[in-house]
């Protein structure tokens, strides 16, 4: 849709992507169409569909001209009927096809929660293994320009809870190929969350087929004094957010899980030991979510390490209003990070 | 062509008035004041139109992001319609909602979706609290060949066929879902049309034809407020602007703009003008004075929206509960 | 009856198999062995028989928490299903599922689902799997009445339409989800007997009488594997016993007991069997062994399960992930 | 369904519910029963929709004979289509109705989260408060007999995670009659979850109208060991674990917060404060859950209260077996929690 287009723009310097200078530096959009584009050349179990996937935009760019690459067998547009489609998608999965079902946003998967949680997730245990859905669901969560309330949900909170599902959420360009070719060579029910401000970075994006492993989380920035678990575009924040601050003598450690599950629990505990403040930023709700688990599993796990209270950086508990003031006031980054690893430390 | 002629007059006027604002929020869109995603009903402005020309005051409808033609024909309030798209404080939800989801209370309207679909079953709903209260209200559910792919429809119409609720199911089948073709989406007709009409009055008619909808809009006004229950028009019709945003933002290469050029000769304001003109039931001079009084009208809404406060962004929490 | 004697035989033992373990089940519930929510389908036998006949070992079906009938009608292994009633480690499902969460792989059974409704669109995916690879499997969806409720059946009747899918919804109408009447749930025919014949072929059909499943099923099929595309199939029917676990566990006082006995007359097994004896197809000796070998294999099932170990506690974190 | 029905007995002596021998004493679901009673009797926009609800059993009871006493058109059994029936009900409460909307299990929501997130929870906000959604949704959580994963889910952790939903738990016959009349007079969505295992209680209810407040903890046993907070039907394994290390000497304090969202931060803060010790017991699955969030929300507030790690005795991050054997090693209560008290203070 016009209003969720994005334009890319290169990182600023200090970008963390991995050696920005050397290989091949492509958009995200076109990092995420990189991927689809390895899956679907390379394993003919492949397809790929969703509302619009062979629109001239193509979900963002990311399905762009894939269809005419591919065929319309392989590639294909959907009904607006994502509780049946989603079991649909499941069915090809157990017949052992390897579907990608892209959804504009994840707001909509509240129509195919039925197909996702009760059965997607539960499939291969239920069935003591007789069976497996190797699915991937893919949706991009909104922000800006009053998407407003039904359409700028970041509900990983919801996903993360949920046994039998995998959940990704990238932070750069090459995450974003990397962990979706994963994600599709996996056996399992995997959903992936992209954030639409992803989309306007540039990254270094290899060419070909590489995976980056689910559940390994990775350090963004090595510092001491605070440990900074960042999600999604959220990781970029606290990058510029310890820029700063290094200058002021602060260093700061980032913590990347791009998946959430399963948590690259080690990491973080590894980080809390050395650093014993903990700040937790992610883009979804603070009550019941992300923030909650990592915060719980750092007070359970990691308790002796801990030299001062864990905070979360997370949105405020209300849905997202339309209008760009309370826009404003919804979303937050790298002043708000700063803000509280500054507390954790004075 | 049988109607009075205020009737045909008010129909012209409230289809000519809604055509005007959404031109002018094209006009404008690109100035950035609206940061809204804004979904025009240009080219489809009949259907709310001659629908709601049979409804009271507190008869219920349900819209869509599309919203702005039903909230207008229903009575909704101008100058709180663009204090929105402003998304100012003063706007009909005190600039939470935006765009695609509008509200007046005051005229029926509890509300518009942007979630596809999702008001069908609001709007049957409304239809059951009427009738659970023995009042004569009856509940409109617009929505679009998109929704009409979503399972909701199915169990809504087969709710209010149980039920007998006085519940019109308005299908604005403009071909299109964003890009998506109605034919890469559903195959054959809807399944509803073959309903038993005393379950089900049914109905597919040309959406661009103002007093076909008007006609058929009244019949299933008439059946619900008897207690007859449920009826599903199909009103056949295009969206001359592109999906989201004003005509310069359309993307191409997904219709054909040869098809485009034969829907706009269509316009049902142009139609029905021609028509008035034709049997002298308007003059030329009526239309320029309805063009100056709708102008203004804008005039003042965009002004006073654009000198409207924002909303604070200490109320982030506001309303987040009914206390 | 203008069928092959071995065809008739064998639907008549297939629907005599079915019943016998039903009945097996009833007798035994109540010694709390079998510690899994059973939904039995006696009296709807003629059902999964007539279908099943049809399909292949590759084809699919998928089926519901009514789903006895179906398992073995398709060739699942009895004593996998016995042993998961038992909830032991050799039952089809490892004991993680239970007599609701039936599989069968290697028969094209990939698993039931005790949402309601929740096979539908698995079985079209499934459907979707076989037209994309080329081959010529056909997918089965049975489902109840409760089922037909729900959109989802909306949507992928319309999605398998759209697509030509060779998929086969087979609507199990016995009249009752748990103790709510269809009639309270549905009015009028289901909507999809009146769409266009060559986009869905439909038929209503006396669902106790197997030769007419046998019949209607088979030209679905055929029309399936020819590529034209999906069926739907309403099979009248009733369920003899109570919605779930043993007769004597049925909550009295939602439907009348005259019909019940009405029902009963019309039971699949015994018209067929009449039929059969007037006709000198089959004879009373031939019946008794058949009875003999379905109670030894029952026998041999039952006694196994009993033996079978359970599942280990420790083996609980077990199949979360597909390795 | 005949395999969930439950036959109640008796507390134990010792029993926590209110003066349990003054007063009248009734089982669980006519405990519930009465409440929808009351408000029925009371508001004639009260109506009570759901699948059986007219049947015999009348939903374990709790809606037995109410159609005969209000009649067809205020209490009525529906189809099987939760998703616009849960828009049927929004749209009744909009009108001004007061729909109680009742479902034999958490697992059938899942059908309804586009209607009940996307919609009933976000309807007042998003239109600045012109409207409201006066809704009650309940269901009661499965478990035993070989339930499974699809009927047996205690899916609050995903509730409490969604602003503009109020999210209640009742532990006593006394709170689940009175939280429910509170529900209903309230002028927001409230999701009741009800577990199988309170049915089994019976306990002293007042005649009448009277109403326990949404967003109130209670103490049910006072203690300066360590604290538990318990939910839902874990108060009282809770509780009976108390009893026990009462006898060793270890005071055990004990937090039922009954409703969820809102979360009484406050009473489980100063229980922390006075312990120094945390554990926390809830039906749902660990990660990402109820547990998480409590967890989080005194690590984030309460940091410097506590003596020890905090503890969660949570489900298993399975999917729900059918075995017996298996839901003997899923499910847990007075053991688990004793056991984590134990670790706490050892
Ligand atoms: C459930 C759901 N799926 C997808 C979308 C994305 N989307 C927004 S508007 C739209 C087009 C809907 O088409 P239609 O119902 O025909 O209405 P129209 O835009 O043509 O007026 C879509 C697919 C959505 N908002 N909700
Ligand atoms: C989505 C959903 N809603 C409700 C239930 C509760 N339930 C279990 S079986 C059943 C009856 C279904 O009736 P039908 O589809 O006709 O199948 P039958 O039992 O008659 O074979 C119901 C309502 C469920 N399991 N899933
Ligand atoms: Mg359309
Ligand atoms: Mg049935």
């Amino acid at each position: 849709m016009p209003w969720s287009r994005v334009k890319p723009e290169l990182h600023e310097p200090g970008s963390f992507t991995e050696n920005p200078e050397e290989g091949r530096v492509i958009s995200y959009p076109e990092a995420v169409r990189d991927g689809l584009f390895q899956v679907l050349k390379h394993d003919p179990q492949v397809f790929l569909m969703g509302q619009d996937v062979d629109a001239p935009g193509g979900m963002f760019g990311t399905t762009r001209e894939l269809q005419e690459e591919f065929g319309p067998e392989r590639v294909f547009d959907t009904p607006l009927s994502e509780t049946a489609l989603m079991g649909v998608a499941v069915g090809a999965a157990l017949a052992g096809m390897r579907p990608v079902y892209f959804h504009n946003r994840p707001d909509f998967l509240f129509l195919a929660m039925d197909q996702l949680v009760n059965h997607a997730a539960k499939w291969h245990y239920m069935f003591g293994g007789a069976v497996s859905v190797p699915l991937v669901v893919w949706a991009c969560i909104g922000r800006g320009w009053g998407s407003a309330a039904q359409h700028s949900q970041a509900l990983q909170g919801l996903f993360m809870h949920i046994p039998g599902l995998k959940l990704i959420m990238p932070s750069t360009c090459y995450d974003a190929k990397g962990l979706l070719i994963a994600a599709v060579a996996d056996a399992n029910p995997v959903v992936i969350l992209e954030h639409r401000f992803n989309f306007k970075q540039k990254g270094n994006v290899p060419e070909g087929i590489y995976r980056v492993p689910i559940g390994q989380g990775v350090i963004r920035r090595e510092g001491t004094a605070v440990t900074v678990v960042a999600v999604s575009h959220l990781v970029l924040e606290a990058f510029h957010a310890a820029q700063e601050l290094a200058a002021e003598g602060l260093e700061v450690e980032i913590i990347d899980p791009r998946t959430l599950r399963p948590l690259d629990e080690e990491i973080i505990l590894n980080s809390v030991a050395k650093t014993g403040r903990l700040v937790i930023a992610d883009t979804g709700w603070k009550t019941g979510g992300v923030t909650g688990e990592i915060a719980a599993m750092v007070a359970e796990k990691g308790f002796s390490y801990l030299k001062a209270p864990i905070k979360r950086v997370a949105a405020p508990d209300v849905p997202t209003p339309a209008g760009y003031t309370l826009e404003e006031a919804f979303y937050f980054g790298k002043e708000e990070i700063k803000q509280a690893i500054l507390e954790l430390v004075k | 062509m049988n109607l009075p002629r205020e009737t045909l007059t008010r129909l012209y006027y409230e289809m000519l008035r809604i055509r005007r604002l959404q031109l002018r929020i094209d006009a404008l869109y690109l100035d950035n004041d609206m940061k809204t995603p804004v979904h025009l009903c240009i080219g489809q402005e009949a259907i709310p139109v001659g629908v709601c020309a049979h409804l009271e005051r507190e008869d219920y409808i349900n819209s869509t992001h599309r919203g702005h033609g039903h909230y207008l024909a229903k009575g909704g309030n101008l100058k709180a319609l663009v204090a929105e798209l402003h998304c100012k404080e003063t706007g009909c939800s005190k600039g939470r909602g935006g765009s695609m989801h509008l509200v007046d209370v005051a005229v029926g309207h509890f509300g518009s979706s942007s979630i596809v679909g999702g008001g069908i079953p609001i709007a049957t709903g409304l239809g059951l609290a009427s009738k659970m209260r023995g009042q004569s209200r009856v509940s409109v559910a617009f929505f679009g060949d998109g929704a009409a792919d979503e399972g909701v429809l199915y169990e809504s119409i087969n709710f209010a066929v149980l039920k007998r609720l006085p519940v019109l199911f308005v299908l604005e089948n403009n071909q299109f879902s964003v890009c998506s073709h109605v034919s890469t989406r559903q195959a054959g007709e809807y399944v509803f049309h073959a309903m038993d009409l005393d379950l089900l009055l049914s109905a597919k008619l040309d959406g661009n034809d103002v007093l076909a909808v008007y006609e058929q809009a009244g019949a299933a006004v008439a059946r619900a407020r008897a207690g007859l229950g449920p009826s599903f028009l199909e009103c056949q019709t295009y969206r001359l602007w592109g999906h989201a945003g004003c005509q310069a933002q359309e993307p191409q290469g997904y219709r054909d703009p040869a098809e485009v050029e034969q829907w706009r000769a269509r316009c049902p304001i142009a139609m029905l003008e021609k028509r008035l003109l034709a049997a002298a039931m308007i003059t030329r001079s009526e239309i320029e004075a309805m063009e100056r009084k709708i102008a203004a009208e804008l005039d003042e809404a965009f002004t006073c929206a654009r000198q409207d406060p924002l909303p604070a962004r200490a109320d982030l929490p506001l309303y987040l509960f009914c206390e």
